[in-house]
């Protein structure tokens, strides 16, 4: 018999990090301790609970990680509130990669890199930092513009500021929205922020974060004399096969788990208003 | 030998006020009844949402009994009067498609009847056992 | 998901001799959300709750299962237990592995299995649980006692002792109930009235009790803490705050020919009367199926010779609200009817008397004077003949008779004959019984003295037939030790008649929703432990209404049905059940069918606004829930078609993983 | 009795609409065929006399749509009940679904109407047109030319049984009203309950195996408005989008009815509309015979602000062993 | 060509269904259905099923897999089956295309395994229309009626059944009841074609055209006012989505029974409300959204994505089927414009 894309694979989750308040990380390996499957930054897989039900999430780990894969969680639904109250050693059903990853070989390859993102937003972005940082010598100059409401809702906040921090050519730039105690950096919204940090244009630039954030960092790209052929981003639409076939996550033609769910701005653009 | 006889299952619903007690009564006085009958304790017999006698069914139950206060008797004073109006139509539906009326029965048992608790459930284990499995109203997903 | 811990309780061999109680625990461990279980001799031991303590904060854990008896009997308990080791006490589920399974399964394997899926299916609902906070209300600080007999005096002399306000509501028109109408009391024969008439007094002076005689409570509403009450005070044209109770009235009026309740219809009072000397309060009533001048406008007697002015002839019944933090129920009982017992010749003949009658006659206030006179001539009576158990342990004849022994009767019939024997030493006097059950301090010592130092011949046997015969009365029965029938002529034949609860305590129960037995006795939360608590929260019982018993008993269970009163009454603020429903207010329609069988009225609309596709906004008008009234039936959540409305602690969702646990 | 054509009704529209009484008219709008209606809003009165069509095809129940048109905009809607919506209509208002006065009814008689579904079991498929100005009708075939057949014949199922000629509720009237008639709708119930219990069961099976579970019947229902159905609700536990096997189409069904159950004023719209030709009023009218038998006649949307039986009840009530046991005798 | 007596199709059928299990349209009540053929079993004459054949390879409801669960361990239970030879006697033109429409979903990459076993096991015996209704305007893409597509072609006269093997599988299948059919000319069949081609010019839907709409088209309709009246009045029911023989949207849900859990995938509806709807809002909010998405789905996203092919076969059936008479011929006039009346 063919092999089946709805029969998902078996994982364990090995390490859960509790990165905000709501959001958590799990490490997912197969029960033989080995990385469940290969692929590329961008990609999503199918996470399940059997009897709770299945849902999409971005791999957030770097397809460089040869071990494990992780995926960063935001607590709202139901199969998400069953997996946060989740223990190491949980057992749960993986199938993917699904969709398209973001053109890191090609139309990255060699360009200056803008990264923006806003709150979980930064779950899926967070692949293709590292495999970009994985690939250093590949990429140009690499800015990261990240936001969130508070300091403690910033998503891998230890390894932004002892690893992203410290590589040469990778430029961090944190805010948060309002004043926080302890907290000494950047106060304000991330569009405002992109355009107060006032990029040259020579560059792709991705953006990741909740639709009013994307709307208005696009304003800001564009203002700054951007084209929307140079920016990505990744959507996310209700799923339930994840290879086009079931029905619902499409975009006028488009369906969001096959040919998404990385599109760019001047794609989207011919596509209906209904995301 | 013992034969691997038919033994049904049986979800009871109890009010909490009466019945129940009944049945914790029935059992300070050792009045046996077979352990095919299990109770689920609810507030008043009007909690009693025809779907959960559905689900019992679909679940695999045999027979599905609710056990409530006397009429007049309901502690919250009107409870068991709309669960025999609800009860008396949804048995007469399940009737009228063809599913044996036999597998349901409401039956009022006071706090201090606990002799009629177990005299109830015998008789209704008894009843169930005749009729044997539940093919009508069954979820074969549910019954491996 | 849950961290559950399951604990297995032995209960001694209770549980463990028929459940294999260390298999139970083993089999539960791997059922979803448990990591932890154990089993132990006495959960509901104080090393039995520690453990349970130890495991909430060892495995951090969010929900308890414990197996063990009812929760009935100790579902509290547990809650407690987790309450203290910082668990939300609605996190705690009871597995009844005792009462539904031990005690009535011989098989261990069977009761083993059962006790797995009991287990299972406690577990499969803590999974649902949620923590539930109760709400608060306050308290009114009056209680209402209902009925003004020895029970219902006691307690609210009790209670308005500590401090409170207590209304009496008598449906008669004086307070003092059956022991007003007792000669003697055994088993030390003091008088009855000298006994009650000084605690009747007191209750009158008392500056926190108002009695409300000749009335009688029309509807209840509200829930414990605040009842409101409606009480109807009975026109008895005459004023109350008027009436001296100098007993003019009852002396002049000239309608003499009313049958004496008070003398159980032995002898006449007057239209207008006052029940008997010492009545409390001491005011006139006027009985208007005789009164001429209520039924046809003729006489005005009594008006017109009270010098106080208090006759009112166009008095009518007059409604009193109040508000009350707790109800006693103290409705008495009364002999049964003897209209079923033709063999004993009742209505047949004025000489067959039942035994109040004949404490009537005993009485010097009563018909007689005193004097044991028969009611058909007059004439002292030689031969008397008590028979016991009329009506009472009759399992075969529940038609006409009750099934319960009365329990009084042998005590007072024993205290009968003795007064008898002792005042007329020529009268013979002979008792039947079935058994004389003596179980009382001095009760039976006392009854050895009425047989042995007083005469009394005790025969056990049952009469079969009285028959009138000329003056005489012909009593046909068995003597069982003899093993011969007897026949008796006697003079007087006097009935232990069965007691059985006041008709209206019935309709009482139903204003209060309180529980009944099949007597109509008034069912105790719990027989042992919460013996004058009604199931229903803020209602109390006091007294034979709750099941027959004799006056010390009486009086003991009225003093504890205060005490419970006044720890209510003492609290600002009770924390409700808060096993509510609750409405969701997104799936709502606003279709009222839940408010049409809510019996409390704790629901009702408002029109709010929800957030429409695409930025639109809708005006929807969607049901609340009054968290204070909601008695938690969950009636509602049937009534609604949508599923909108929900029972918490007794969720849709955890009913059906009940069913689904159960089912597997 | 007056002949309500469409040339009456859109003479009343207009009238309504020039005088202001109403700002819109829920109507029917042409098809492609002769049957094939659509329920439409017009504003204006020309395009009314362009696409507004009555006729005895037009047997839609008008009633539920009004809880979604009373909450668009201001001023009134028109629309126009047979007596039998005029009972939805009512039930809809005690349950609180639409402002009363948000609506202008006009009651118009009526003496049943066509099931093109027994037209084309007389004649087959390819019905070009329909000509039903009189009470014989002309149907255009495409193999078999013009074809007569009576209207008594094809008339729906649920006309056959009318239950009432009385409109319940309007603001006007055209024509006489009639009078609540005495129908035989309870036969097929009887017929039923005189089965034995197995011969009930394969009956049931045969019809509901067919059900899809498209939903039609729930979502045309003038009883059935909630907000979110418990059959579409995730966490009421009985969701399901298709049922699995037989007992989910009986859980559905039996659900279904029994949430209707005293509320369903009977209009045989859940028949009328399934694709599988379930003959589904024969649940809701056991129920509302039941009802009738053991609480005493009722009738769902008769009064505005009645009490359902389900929400009442009386102490002497039959027995839920009585009520099963009712059959055998 | 071959043909076979009607009075022998009894036996025609007796020996197919020795072999594999063999479905033919049965009158029933509430119309046509595809039944398994039994001695006794007669053929329908109804233009078409109530439902469209797609059941034979997409079911409305079937299990996928199945789980187990103890504490924190699952176990994926993979429970398919090799499935049975069946053939499927009598589809009409517009189901058969359908096939070529869910084919280009389900065995595209990555094949669904389910649809596709199915699909390799089925054998489809076409009929062509001798009496098309007046719902039907499958000429509107390009089907014809008179010709239908199939492992195998058959034509019904008044007397016999002529059949024409287009596959293999279909070969296969007439050799096995060779022994009772005939080899015969064409010509009663270009007969029917003629006439059935006749027919099908005079239909009162013969004027729908396509011409409108196809790939490209996303702009020119998705934000046309007229999706609001057409849209107002629809009752969100997925009447015409199941009776539909190109719908193939679905749903993956979970059943826990006694043992574990199903997976199982069962049809859905983008009519329904719940069909796009997240733990944070939906994206087709109101009924308007679902409505057009059903539409432009059939008539330009699906051509975006397939060549230009249609999803839609002009059966016909949500015409006959929708509670509000709502469907895609109105949908096309209106958005199509006038010249399309």
């Amino acid at each position: 018999m063919i092999n089946e894309t709805l029969i998902p694979k078996l994982g364990v989750i090995t390490e859960i990090r509790q990165d905000t308040p709501d959001i958590k990380t799990f490490r997912v390996v197969s029960p033989e301790g080995k990385k469940l499957f290969e692929h590329r930054p961008g990609q999503c897989a199918m996470l399940s609970i059997p009897g709770i039900g299945e849902a999409m999430f971005s791999i957030t780990s770097s397809p460089t990680n040869t071990e494990y894969m992780e995926f960063s969680i935001k607590k709202c639904g139901c199969v998400t509130t069953w997996l946060h109250a989740a223990e190491p050693g949980q057992n749960v059903t993986v199938r993917g990669p699904y969709g398209n990853p973001f053109p890191v070989d090609d139309v990255f390859a060699g360009k200056d890199l803008l990264f923006v993102a806003g709150g979980v937003g930064l779950a899926p972005l967070r692949s293709v930092i590292n495999y970009c940082r994985h690939y250093r010598d590949r990429y140009g100059k690499i800015d990261i513009v990240y936001g969130s409401r508070s300091k403690d809702d910033l998503l891998d906040y230890q390894e932004i500021i002892n690893e992203w921090a410290t590589d040469s050519g990778v430029n961090v730039h944190l805010t948060i929205d309002r004043e926080q105690e302890g907290w000494d950096g950047h106060v304000g919204f991330v569009p405002n922020y992109v355009k107060e940090l006032g990029f040259d244009t020579n560059k792709i630039a991705v953006l990741c974060g909740p639709p009013i954030m994307i709307k208005f960092t696009l304003e800001g790209l564009r203002s700054l004399g951007f084209e929307k052929t140079q920016v990505y981003t990744t959507l996310e639409l209700r799923m339930k096969c994840g290879v086009g076939k079931c029905g619902r996550c499409n975009v006028g033609s488009k369906y969001v788990c096959k040919d998404g769910p990385v599109f760019r701005f001047d794609e989207l653009d011919e596509l209906p208003n209904e995301y | 030998m013992q034969v691997n006889e038919y033994k049904p299952k049986i979800v009871a619903f109890c009010c909490n006020w009466c019945s129940y007690a009944g049945a914790d009564l029935a059992g300070s006085n050792r009045l046996a009844y077979p352990a095919e009958v299990k109770v689920i304790r609810v507030p008043c017999s009007c909690r009693v949402n025809p779907m959960f006698i559905l689900r019992a069914f679909q679940r695999g139950a045999d027979g599905v009994i609710l056990c409530g206060c006397h009429p007049g008797d309901c502690h919250y004073t009107s409870g068991n009067y709309y669960t025999r109006r609800r009860m008396a139509l949804l048995f007469s539906m399940l009737d009228y498609l063809g599913i044996e009326k036999e597998r349901t029965r409401v039956e009022w048992v006071s706090a201090a009847e606990g002799a009629k608790f177990a005299a109830t459930m015998n008789d209704f284990v008894k009843t169930v056992t005749a009729l044997g499995e539940n093919k009508r109203l069954e979820d074969l997903r549910c019954k491996k | 998901m849950q961290r559950i811990g399951v604990f297995v309780c032995w209960c001694g061999s209770n549980i463990a001799g028929t459940v294999d109680v260390v298999k139970v625990a083993e089999a539960l461990k791997s059922e979803p959300g448990v990591v932890h279980s154990a089993n132990y001799q006495y959960m509901c031991s104080q090393a039995g709750q520690q453990l349970i303590k130890d495991a909430i904060k060892e495995h951090n854990l969010t929900g308890i299962v414990v197996c063990s008896c009812s929760p009935r009997m100790h579902e509290a308990t547990f809650r407690k237990t987790a309450a203290a080791a910082g668990l939300n006490p609605y996190m705690v589920e009871i597995a009844n592995i005792r009462e539904q399974c031990s005690w009535i399964h011989k098989d261990m394997q069977e009761g083993t299995e059962k006790a797995i899926v009991l287990g299972r299916t406690a577990i499969a609902k803590v999974n649902l649980n949620a923590p539930l906070k109760p709400g608060e209300s306050p308290v009114t600080k009056r209680a209402l006692v209902i009925g003004g007999g020895i029970a219902g005096i006691q307690t609210a002399l009790d209670i308005a002792d500590a401090g409170f306000e207590v209304d009496i509501v008598e449906k008669k028109p004086t307070i003092g109930g059956k022991m007003a109408q007792l000669d003697k009391t055994f088993p030390t024969l003091d008088c009855a009235a000298c006994i009650l008439t000084p605690k009747m007094v007191d209750v009158a002076q008392h500056e926190k009790i108002r009695i409300f005689s000749y009335s009688e409570v029309e509807e209840v509403k509200g829930f414990v803490g605040n009842f409101d009450v409606k009480i109807r005070k009975k026109a008895r044209y005459v004023k109350e705050d008027v009436c001296t109770g100098c007993g003019l009235c009852t002396e002049k009026c000239p309608m003499k020919k009313v049958p004496n309740d008070f003398n159980l219809g032995m002898d006449n009072k007057r239209a207008i009367y006052i029940p008997f000397a010492q009545a409390v309060p001491k005011i006139a009533t006027i009985d208007a199926d005789y009164c001429n001048m209520l039924k046809n406008g003729k006489c005005g007697v009594c008006a017109k010779v009270c010098t106080a002015k208090a006759i009112d002839y166009t008095q009518k019944d007059e409604f009193v609200e109040e508000k009350y933090g707790a109800i006693v129920a103290a409705t008495g009982f009364n002999p049964i009817s003897m209209d079923k017992f033709d063999e004993f010749a009742y209505s047949q003949s004025k000489d067959v008397i039942t035994s109040l009658e004949f404490e009537r006659l005993m009485n010097a206030a009563g018909p007689t004077a005193g004097k044991l006179l028969r009611p058909s001539d007059g004439v002292h009576p030689h031969k008397i003949v008590f028979v016991q158990c009329v009506g009472s342990r009759c399992a075969s004849c529940a038609e006409k008779g009750k099934e319960y022994c009365s329990k009084i009767c042998c005590m007072y019939t024993a205290k009968h004959a003795m007064l008898t024997r002792d005042k007329y030493p020529d009268t013979d006097v002979t008792v039947f019984y079935i058994d004389v059950r003596t179980p009382g301090k001095q009760f039976d010592e006392f009854y050895r003295r009425a047989a042995e130092e007083y005469g009394v011949h005790y025969i056990k046997g049952m009469v079969g037939k009285v028959s009138p015969e000329g003056n005489k009365l012909i009593v046909q029965g068995s003597d069982l030790i003899a093993n011969k029938q007897l026949k008796i002529e006697a003079d007087l034949v006097v009935l232990a008649a069965a007691i059985e609860p006041d008709k209206s305590a019935r309709p009482l129960a139903t204003m209060l929703t309180a529980s009944m037995d099949t007597n109509d006795f008034f069912t105790e939360a719990h027989p042992k432990l919460r013996p004058v608590e009604s199931p229903t929260a803020g209602i109390f019982l006091s007294g034979a209404c709750q099941g027959p018993k004799d006056i010390p008993e009486t009086v003991s269970q009225a003093g504890a049905a205060a005490a419970k009163v006044i720890g209510l009454l003492a609290k600002d603020k009770l924390t409700g059940n808060p096993c509510v429903a609750q409405s969701d207010e997104l799936m709502c329609n606003g279709c009222s069918s839940c408010e049409k069988v809510c019996p409390y009225g704790a629901i009702t609309y408002a029109d709010k606004e929800f957030r429409g596709p695409n930025r639109t906004t809708l005006i929807r008008r969607v049901a609340q829930v009054n968290e204070a009234i909601c008695q938690g039936c969950g009636c509602c959540t049937v009534a609604c078609p949508s599923g909108a409305m929900d029972l918490k602690g007794f969720a849709n969702k955890q009913i059906m993983a009940e069913v689904d646990a159960i089912c597997k | 009795m007056q002949k309500i054509t469409r040339e009456v009704l859109i003479a009343k529209a207009e009238e309504l609409l020039s005088n202001g009484t109403v700002s819109k008219v829920l109507g029917l709008k042409k098809g492609e065929f002769s049957y094939d209606q659509t329920p439409a809003v017009f504003t204006d009165i020309e395009s009314m006399k362009k696409d507004f069509v009555f006729d005895d095809f037009s047997g839609a129940n008008f009633s539920k749509y009004l809880i979604k048109e009373t909450k668009k905009g201001e001023g009134k809607t028109l629309v126009f009940l047979k007596p039998c919506d005029t009972y939805s209509f009512n039930q809809l208002l005690t349950e609180h679904r639409f402002d009363r006065e948000k609506v202008y009814v006009v009651g118009i008689a009526c003496d049943g109407m066509v099931d093109i579904k027994k037209i084309k079991n007389a004649f087959g498929d390819g019905i070009v047109s329909v000509d039903a100005t009189t009470d014989t009708l002309k149907v255009e075939t495409l193999y078999d030319g013009v074809k007569e057949i009576a209207k008594a014949e094809v008339l729906a199922e649920r006309c056959r049984n009318c239950k009432s000629k009385k409109h319940v509720a309007y603001d006007e009237l055209i024509g006489e009203d009639g009078e609540v008639i005495s129908s035989n709708r309870f036969d097929q119930v009887d017929e039923l309950e005189k089965m034995t219990a197995d011969e009930r069961f394969a009956f049931w099976q045969n019809e509901l195996s067919r059900c899809i579970r498209c939903n039609a019947c729930r979502d045309v229902c003038p009883a059935c408005t909630c907000e979110k159905c418990v059959f579409d609700n995730p966490n009421s536990g009985v969701q399901n989008k298709a049922a699995a096997n037989s007992f989910e189409e009986q859980m559905f069904h039996i659900i279904r009815a029994f949430h209707v159950a005293g509320r369903c004023t009977d209009c045989g719209e859940c028949s009328r509309v399934c694709p599988q030709q379930i003959p589904l009023h024969l649940l809701n009218r056991k129920f509302i015979k039941d009802i009738n038998g053991f609480y005493g006649d009722y009738q769902a949307g008769e009064e505005v602000g009645n009490r359902a039986p389900l929400v009442n009840y009386t102490k002497e009530d039959l027995e839920p062993s009585e009520a099963v046991n009712k059959g055998d005798k | 060509m071959r043909k076979i007596s009607l009075s022998n199709l009894d036996k025609a059928f007796a020996l197919i269904a020795e072999n594999a299990k063999l479905y033919i349209p049965v009158d029933g009540k509430g119309g046509a259905s595809f039944k398994l053929w039994q001695e006794g079993v007669k053929m329908s004459d109804a233009l078409n099923t109530v439902r469209s054949a797609k059941d034979f390879f997409f079911p409305q409801m079937e299990t996928l897999m199945e789980f187990k669960t103890e504490g924190k361990n699952i176990e994926i239970i993979d429970n398919r089956q090799e499935k049975e030879d069946f053939v499927v006697f009598g589809v009409r033109a517009c189901d058969v295309k359908s096939f070529e429409i869910l084919d280009r979903v389900f065995l595209s990459e990555p094949v669904d395994s389910y649809y596709a076993s199915r699909r390799e096991k089925g054998v489809i015996v076409s009929l062509a229309c001798g009496r098309p209704s007046e719902t039907c305007f499958c000429k509107t893409f390009g089907i014809d009626a008179a010709n239908p597509a199939g492992d195998i072609t058959a034509w019904k006269t008044e007397t016999d059944l002529y059949l024409l093997a287009n596959t293999e599988k279909g070969e296969k299948l007439l050799s096995a009841i060779s022994s009772i059919t005939e080899d015969c000319d064409g010509k009663a069949v270009e007969e029917q074609k003629k006439q059935i081609s006749a027919i099908m010019e005079k239909l009162p839907l013969s004027n729908v055209t396509t011409e409108k709409f196809g790939a490209g088209k996303t702009k020119e309709y998705f934000d046309s006012p007229a999706w609001d009246e057409l849209s107002s009045h629809c009752l969100g029911c997925g009447t015409c989505t199941f009776v539909c023989p190109t719908c193939q949207c679905y749903d993956i849900k979970d059943f826990k029974t006694n043992e574990g859990v199903q997976r199982f995938r069962c049809w859905d509806s983008c009519m329904y409300s719940d069909f796009t709807l997240m733990a944070h809002g939906n994206s087709r909010a109101s009924q308007k959204e679902r409505f057009r998405q059903r539409f432009m789905h059939k008539l330009v996203y699906y051509p975006d994505n397939n060549d230009g092919m249609f999803s839609c076969v002009g059966c016909g059936r949500c015409l006959t089927k929708c509670p509000i008479s709502m469907n895609i011929v109105k949908v096309m006039k209106t958005l199509g414009g006038k010249e399309n009346d």
